[in-house]
């Protein structure tokens, strides 16, 4: 079989677009994530893919601000100059969208897009990593139905995909129970504050506040809630939940805070006995890294790495369709930084989504608790 | 009922913040005649440096003491080093400039300290009271305190002082400034050193309500830039007006008005500028000026 | 004594030089004419003295050398210069254009004397305290240059086409005032006037420019009996 | 000195060669980033005629630009239109809104313009968010795969190059027209001084709006062909941010200059992946202080250095030769 | 003869009783003053007197508070700015109204723009017709400096010539919109006495010329006393005489509030 471009006896390259400057640069830490993973293992002297060979791991960075026609642009630069085997990681779902027609048409993995949407303009190219929000609304949902069956809810979303398509699946888990959303109030990652919402949402009279913006926003959102002396219930999209975003919000204020998690708490001072995050903790310090060990960002970064290397390693030959065929069909995956019970698992033609179980957490003040045991939507995401 | 007056207080308090930095801006207006695009950015650079200090340990006072100072040497610095070489290019390169400002110091906070968001400490106790329902904290009322007095004394030292006139003279024209004996390079040089300053404190103001992060003023830029213009380039008292105006009409609106909404509050504030601008073009406290041919 | 020396002055806008190698003193306590058709460079001259435009050549002021002396510093020396035209800030009240004006000067005290006195011999002026300047009217913006230029007290005033737009009243009242300045308070005067039998009749010396040099010298009584002189600018 | 000989100085023939070249050397991944950049380039021209030729200040180029975009998207997702076919329209439409933008522009001008305008910018893409019934919302909205004809023997990137070359060309002949003559020098008067442009008998309202008009037919256009070489827009490619970069294009390549307008548009298409691939992390840096040393160096933009200033300085030397005979008092007849 | 048809004519324009205020500046309290057609009416007063105010009322750039301007009979004061120069009214500012970054030409051409040019439709779309106007246009104007003798300096930038050559521009630039009335405010000043003589020769030149009638404001007063048909006196925004030079000159008002005693 003919060997796809980007791909040489010891050495592939990978390309990855993202926003490394201006507004969301926060992202930029996916790609530093990944360059946490990889470095360790090039130093080792590569990956053994089932091919028989072994290859060290080229990784092309390219920023694009989050801007979709310039991701397009770096995709071409990556793929037609750079000669990059596949991309990963590309941040954000418009950006997918822009760049869906021309991976397709060429013929270019885009794996692990960083993207909550996953149904977008090239499937047969395409994967999505996080899970997807409509599962997020779902365990949400799961969450009030159980323990809060009267709850009244009011929502503070962002007004991107992300946001609308959790508050179109939360509604749709909702439906026909006593659960309600009272009150629903975008956001935009413009927005300086977002107190205005808040007060609105609190005049609904609503019990529960569930969350699903930037980290900024959510940091506001859970600070609001108790400066406010409004007590509600308050679930907060993995997102925004991260306790390093939290922080600035004054961690004693965000006591209770609910969000449901797929990635492993790490905490560098007290690294526990997890191997898996042993690991994390020490390739970040050998790759000194730039962002914050409990950055969620950069955690995802590196549970993208990890599945990438996966991926690459049960590749059976060195071509673009081998690589997705191992996408495709991952079969219970686990990666350094997935919480216990949580793998990656994919199907050809039927499963997409790699991630579909999230495990709910609580917040006491200084560290997450797991409120019960993962919960899986294997085989069951909801479409949108 | 309750709502309302409690949108109106929210508005107060977002307001606030859009003023903080109004403030900054008019004051480098004011004394050099550039709207420097960069100003946030430059006060969000001295914020972690304050920052930075308070996390080695120095002690929130004096690290604020120290970098307040420092900022204006920032200030100082930044003008000769970049501003003063182009005094005389035509104004649309000085505005490129303040963009190139704008860009470069982000990136320098953004390369120094990360794209995360940090806590920065509050200057203000986290008390708040409810009055009638309404919910008040000590931090507006902190930051309103603050800027209240800030563009008091500034407007008084532009208006009132042999410096501040000097100042003015300076912004408006190099030349006929230079034929009464003002100095004007000094004088400009000071402006961008006080604005820094003021800059920073705004920083201060609203570092611990939008969290510093190396965006946390781009964020509000417009706002500030709306209530600027709606107060009238020349006044800082109607720059934190414009920017109490500004955010009460944007908390009502995107409560009140369906057809807005929370996600189209963005146009409020322009709206408004508008609509004050049409009414009286230079702004509510703006001097209007008189050319004769 | 001579107050100002200039010697092989030159200095233009950009390519070439509008004066070339110009010599001339300026004695202290005397008031000098310089006289020149149009675009001669008697603007030009003016303004490379108070340092508006680069020049090269020395310029001597007072015992100082002004070219190491920023525009600035040379107000302080005591040199003043009243522009050309409207040189009045006008986004600035009248008010506030006279104590720009004394920026360098001294004390409060003195400034608000000085103010009181030129508020009084331009009435005008004092009616409009208050009015921006640029709402002025053109005669009312040279009294406001002049007064202004006045209120840093200067040892050498540079007065560029002091009567332009101005009454013949007032412009009698101004040239009075000048032979007052100069002779109660020494002040030199260096003007530059179209107005050339007026000029002359207060001038002790004058000198007269003729495309960026100086041709003509003499005692301003000289020069008014001077045939070449009457023919181009004097109004016989 | 009228204003088109000296744009079309040096710097144009230069950009001139410099496009025709492009293709034999650029590999297609490049020319795609050309075409972008001349679609930019199209928009900058637009402000140019704005801002360097009758003084207004626009910042919500970028918004315009994306309604180009916006208007043959939708006219070709809706109505089923050829893309091509739509690039008049996205001209028209951009025009019309622009001279709605420009309204305020007959009672503002300067900073209060820029800022009432760069809200416009900033609000653009929640407007968008807002009509998602017809904008496809934040999904976007992706347009028929542009095609290169049949008889077109090069690639489709080739194809798309020369559309956009077209256009531009289209665009610089429309805009060479309006600063010929009469309108020209009106524009010019009314940058300089238009109380007394008024006094002269111009009707400011008219050229005010006229200008937005024009200006905004291009950016319509510019955007109309980014969307056909995208193939896909969405809210975010029309950020406030980048009405400050077609702003950014315009003061780099010089706001007086047609050339400029392309020179700039290279300029923010390409340095910033440049300065990215210097060093990821320090790029923004390197970027910034790219820009302030840009200006300090050439602060009439690229186009007015160094070639434009010896002309100019050469221009100004005749000049005052000239001058020098003119006699100094009234020549007889 | 020009000194008799002014008194046979009814007035080209005919200000009555006009008030203008600014905020709390009464700048003309009910001014009236005829000129009639082909004289060269002077317009003499103290400083602040209202000269230039009132030439700011006739081209609509201030609006009158009170009174009535008509030009041949028709009121200017519901026409835009824009207008008056269609109407046959050209001025010159007292401070240099031209255009220094463009050639004298250009200048010059800007005066004449009303005949044809401006039309944006016709420059996009029509350029044959749109370079046809231009070029008519231009040998207008370059008559217009040939007359004035700014011939040389067609194509040189307007801001780098001497200020009494900018002056002079501005009165090319106002002849060539070809006016019926020509308003100058203090078109001499700057001028040398030589200078000045002259200039009072080109102006009666021109009005000859191009038949215009001029309403003069200076204070030179050897050119007013020399070229005018009529003298006009303001004073705090009134009239305060009006009539024939010599008698203007020798009225003890004028002499107090304007001349002086010397003169
Ligand atoms: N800003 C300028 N740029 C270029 N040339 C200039 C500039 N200002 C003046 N000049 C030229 O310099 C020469 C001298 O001008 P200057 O103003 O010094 O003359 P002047 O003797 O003061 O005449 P005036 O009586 O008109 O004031 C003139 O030929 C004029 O055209
Ligand atoms: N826009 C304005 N605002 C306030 N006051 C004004 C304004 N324009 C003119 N004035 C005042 O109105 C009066 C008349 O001014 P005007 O310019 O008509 O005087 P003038 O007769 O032309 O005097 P000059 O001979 O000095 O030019 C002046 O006192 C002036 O200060
Ligand atoms: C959290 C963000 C990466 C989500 C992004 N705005 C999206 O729509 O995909
Ligand atoms: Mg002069
Ligand atoms: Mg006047």
């Amino acid at each position: 079989q003919d060997t796809s471009p980007g791909i040489a006896n010891d050495t592939v390259k990978i390309g990855i677009s993202g926003p490394l400057t201006g507004p969301v640069a926060a992202l930029g830490a996916i790609a530093d994530g990944i360059r946490t993973r990889i470095d360790p293992i090039n130093s080792a002297g590569g990956i053994k893919m089932a091919d028989g060979k072994t290859r060290k791991i080229e990784l092309l960075v390219e920023d694009d601000g989050l801007d979709p026609q310039r991701t397009l642009t770096n995709a071409r630069k990556l793929v037609e100059k750079e000669e990059v085997f596949a991309l990963v990681a590309t941040a954000g779902t418009p950006n997918n969208q822009a760049i869906g027609r021309y991976t397709t048409q060429r013929g270019v993995p885009n794996l692990f897009m960083y993207s909550g949407v996953h149904e977008l303009a090239g499937p047969e190219w395409e994967m999505g990593f996080v899970p997807s929000f409509t599962t997020e609304a779902a365990i949400f949902a799961k969450y009030l139905l159980d323990n809060m069956p009267q709850a009244k809810i009011a929502l503070l979303f962002l007004n991107t995909e992300t946001g609308q398509t959790f508050q179109s699946a939360l509604e749709g888990a909702i439906s026909g129970s006593n659960v309600s959303i009272v009150a629903a109030q975008p956001v935009t990652s413009a927005d300086p504050t977002v107190e205005t919402q808040l007060s609105t949402l609190k005049a609904s009279g609503a019990d529960t506040l569930v969350v699903i913006t930037g980290p900024k926003q959510g940091a506001e959102a859970v600070r609001f809630a108790t400066e406010s002396g409004w007590k509600p219930t308050t679930l907060v999209s993995n997102i925004a939940a991260s306790i390093a975003s939290l922080k600035p919000a004054g961690l004693e204020n965000a006591k209770g805070v609910i969000t449901s998690q797929f990635l492993k708490q790490v905490n560098a001072t007290a690294p526990g006995d997890d191997e898996g995050v042993q690991r994390y903790l020490a390739d970040h310090a050998a790759a000194q890294s730039k962002f914050s060990t409990d950055d969620a960002l950069g955690q995802s970064g590196y549970a993208i790495g990890d599945a990438l290397v996966k991926v690459l390693e049960s590749m059976k030959a060195p071509t673009r369709e081998a690589v997705m065929e191992a996408a495709r069909n991952l079969d219970h995956v686990q990666l350094d930084l997935l919480l216990p019970g949580i793998a990656l698992t994919t199907k050809s033609g039927e499963d997409v989504y790699p991630i579909e179980s999230l495990q709910l957490f609580q917040f006491d003040g200084t560290a997450y608790q797991p409120l019960g045991e993962a919960i899986s939507f294997e085989g069951k995401t909801p479409k949108h | 009922m309750e709502l309302f007056f409690q949108l109106i207080i929210d508005g107060l308090a977002s307001g606030a913040i859009y003023a903080s930095l109004a403030l900054a801006l008019v004051l480098i207006f004011r004394a050099t005649h550039i709207v420097n695009f960069g100003q946030g950015e430059m006060a969000t650079f001295s914020a972690y440096c304050a920052w930075q200090l308070c996390e080695w340990g120095v002690p929130i006072p004096l690290s604020f003491v120290v970098v307040g100072a420092a900022s204006f040497l920032l200030g100082i610095f930044v003008f000769r080093a970049v501003v003063r070489p182009i005094s005389k290019a035509p104004v649309e390169a000085i505005v490129v400039v303040t963009l190139g400002l704008f860009v470069s110091f982000q990136a320098l906070c953004l390369w120094v300290w990360g794209a995360d968001q940090r806590a920065f400490p509050s200057m203000f106790p986290s008390d708040g009271w409810d009055i009638l329902g309404v919910r008040v904290t000590a931090s507006v009322l902190g930051i309103l305190l603050v800027l209240g007095c800030l563009a008091a004394a500034i407007g008084g030292i532009f208006r009132l002082t042999r410096l501040g006139l000097a100042m003015r003279a300076s912004a408006y024209s190099s030349e006929k400034s230079l034929l009464v004996g003002i100095p004007v390079e000094k004088m400009l040089m000071l402006g961008w050193g006080f604005a820094a300053t003021i800059g920073f404190i705004a920083a201060v103001l609203v570092g611990p309500r939008l969290f510093l992060s190396p965006t946390m003023m781009m964020s509000i830029l417009l706002y500030a830039l709306a209530s600027a213009t709606l107060g009238g380039w020349d006044s800082p008292l109607g720059a934190v007006l414009g920017g109490l105006l500004v955010g009460v009409a944007e908390s009502l609106g995107a409560t009140f008005l369906p057809f807005i909404g929370a996600d189209l509050r963005v146009v409020i504030p322009i709206a408004v500028t508008l609509a004050i601008l049409l009414v009286r073009p230079a702004g509510l406290f703006g001097t209007a000026t008189v050319v004769k041919v | 004594m001579t107050i100002l020396t200039v010697q092989g002055l030159h200095a233009g806008y950009g390519v070439a030089d509008v004066l070339r190698n110009i010599d001339f003193a300026v004695e202290r306590g005397t008031i000098v004419a310089l006289l020149g058709a149009n675009g001669a460079g008697k603007t030009t001259t003016l303004r490379a003295l108070s340092g508006l435009i680069p020049s090269r050549g020395v310029i001597k002021f007072a015992g100082t050398d002004l070219r190491q002396c920023s525009a600035a510093r040379r107000v302080e020396l005591g040199l003043a210069h009243v522009p050309q035209g409207r040189g009045t800030f006008a986004e600035f009240t009248v008010e506030e254009n006279l104590a720009a004006g004394a920026y360098t000067a001294g004390s409060k005290r003195q400034i608000a004397q000085d103010m009181e006195r030129w508020y009084e011999a331009f009435p005008r002026l004092a009616e409009r305290r208050r009015q921006l300047a640029g709402s002025l009217s053109g005669g009312e913006q040279q009294m406001l240059a002049l007064a202004r230029a006045l209120m840093s007290r200067p040892k050498l005033l540079l007065c560029d086409e002091p009567s332009l737009g101005l009454a013949p009243a007032i412009t009698q009242e101004i040239f009075e005032i000048f032979r007052q300045l100069n002779q109660e308070h020494g002040m030199t005067l260096l003007i530059v006037e179209q107005n050339a039998d007026l000029t002359l009749q207060f001038a002790d010396t004058a000198y007269v420019m003729e495309a960026g040099e100086i041709t003509l010298n003499g005692k301003a009584s000289d020069l008014l009996s001077d045939e070449a002189v009457q023919q181009s600018y004097l109004g016989v | 000195m009228s204003y088109i000989p000296k744009s079309w100085s040096a710097p144009a023939a230069l950009v001139v060669a410099a496009a025709l070249l492009i293709p034999i050397f650029a590999p297609d991944f490049m020319l795609f980033e050309f075409s972008i950049a001349v679609s930019y380039g199209i928009a900058v021209l637009g402000l140019n005629l704005l801002l360097g030729f009758s003084g207004q200040i626009c910042l919500a180029q970028g918004a315009l630009f994306g309604i180009g975009a916006y208007t043959t998207a939708i006219l070709n997702v809706s109505f089923g239109m050829d893309p091509l076919l739509t690039l008049p329209f996205a001209a028209i439409v951009t025009s019309l809104t622009g001279v709605l933008i420009g309204l305020p522009a007959l009672r503002l001008q300067g900073l209060q313009l820029a800022i009432v305008t760069f809200g416009v910018a900033s609000a653009f893409p929640q407007l968008l968010l807002k009509a998602d019934g017809i904008t496809g919302g934040v999904t976007g909205l992706a347009t028929d795969q542009p095609m290169a004809p049949q008889w077109f023997p090069g690639s489709l990137e080739l194809w798309l190059y020369g559309l956009s070359l077209v256009c531009a060309a289209v665009s610089v002949l429309l805009f060479s027209r309006l600063l010929r003559g009469d309108t020209g020098r009106l524009m010019r008067a009314l940058r300089d001084n238009p109380l007394i442009a008024e006094a002269l008998g111009v009707s400011l309202t008219k050229a005010r709006l006229a200008a937005f008009a024009a200006s905004s037919a291009l950016a319509g256009l510019g955007g109309g062909l980014f969307c056909i070489l995208n193939g896909f827009i969405s809210p975010q490619s029309f950020l406030p941010m980048k009405s400050i970069d077609i702003l950014i294009g315009g003061v780099v390549g010089g706001i007086t200059s047609m050339a400029g307008a392309f020179i700039g548009a290279v300029f923010i298409v390409f340095v910033p992946g440049w300065t990215t691939d210097i060093n990821p992390a320090l790029g923004g840096l390197i970027y910034g202080l790219c820009l302030i040393g840009m200006m300090i160096v050439a602060r009439k933009g690229i186009a007015g250095v160094p070639i434009g200033d010896g002309l100019k300085a050469l221009r100004r030397r005749i000049n005052k030769r000239r001058q020098s005979r003119v006699p100094g008092i009234l020549p007889g007849q | 003869m020009a000194v008799q048809a002014a008194e046979e004519n009814s007035p080209v324009l005919a200000v009555d009783k006009v008030d203008v205020r600014f905020g709390g500046i009464h700048a003309l309290r009910g001014v009236s003053l005829n000129v009639r057609e082909g004289e060269i009416c002077g317009l003499i007063g103290p400083n602040g007197a209202g000269k230039t105010t009132l030439f700011n009322c006739i081209t609509r750039l201030n609006t009158v508070t009170a009174g009535a301007i008509r030009l041949n009979g028709q009121a200017l004061e519901p026409l835009p700015p824009r207008q008056i120069i269609r109407m046959g009214i050209a001025r010159t500012f007292q401070n240099l109204g031209i255009y220094a970054g463009m050639t004298v030409l250009e200048n010059v051409m800007l005066g004449a723009h009303h005949f044809s040019g401006g039309r944006f439709i016709d420059a996009l779309l029509r350029p044959g017709r749109s370079r046809r106007i231009e070029q008519e246009l231009k040998a207008r104007c370059a008559d217009v400096l040939a007359d004035l003798g700014l011939g040389d300096v067609a194509n040189v930038l307007a801001g780098s010539l001497p200020y009494a050559t900018q002056k002079r521009i501005e009165i090319a630039r106002a002849l060539a919109s070809r006016p019926a009335l020509l308003l100058l405010d203090e078109p001499a000043g700057g001028l040398t006495h030589g200078e000045v003589a002259e200039f009072g020769d080109m102006v009666a030149r021109v009005r000859e010329t191009y038949g215009v009638t001029v309403l003069l404001i200076e204070h030179h007063m050897g050119l007013v006393m020399g070229l005018c048909d009529r003298v006009e006196v303001f004073h705090l925004g009134q009239n305060l005489a009006s009539g024939k030079p010599e008698e203007v000159r020798a009225n003890p008002a004028v002499i107090n509030a304007y001349l002086g005693k010397s003169r």
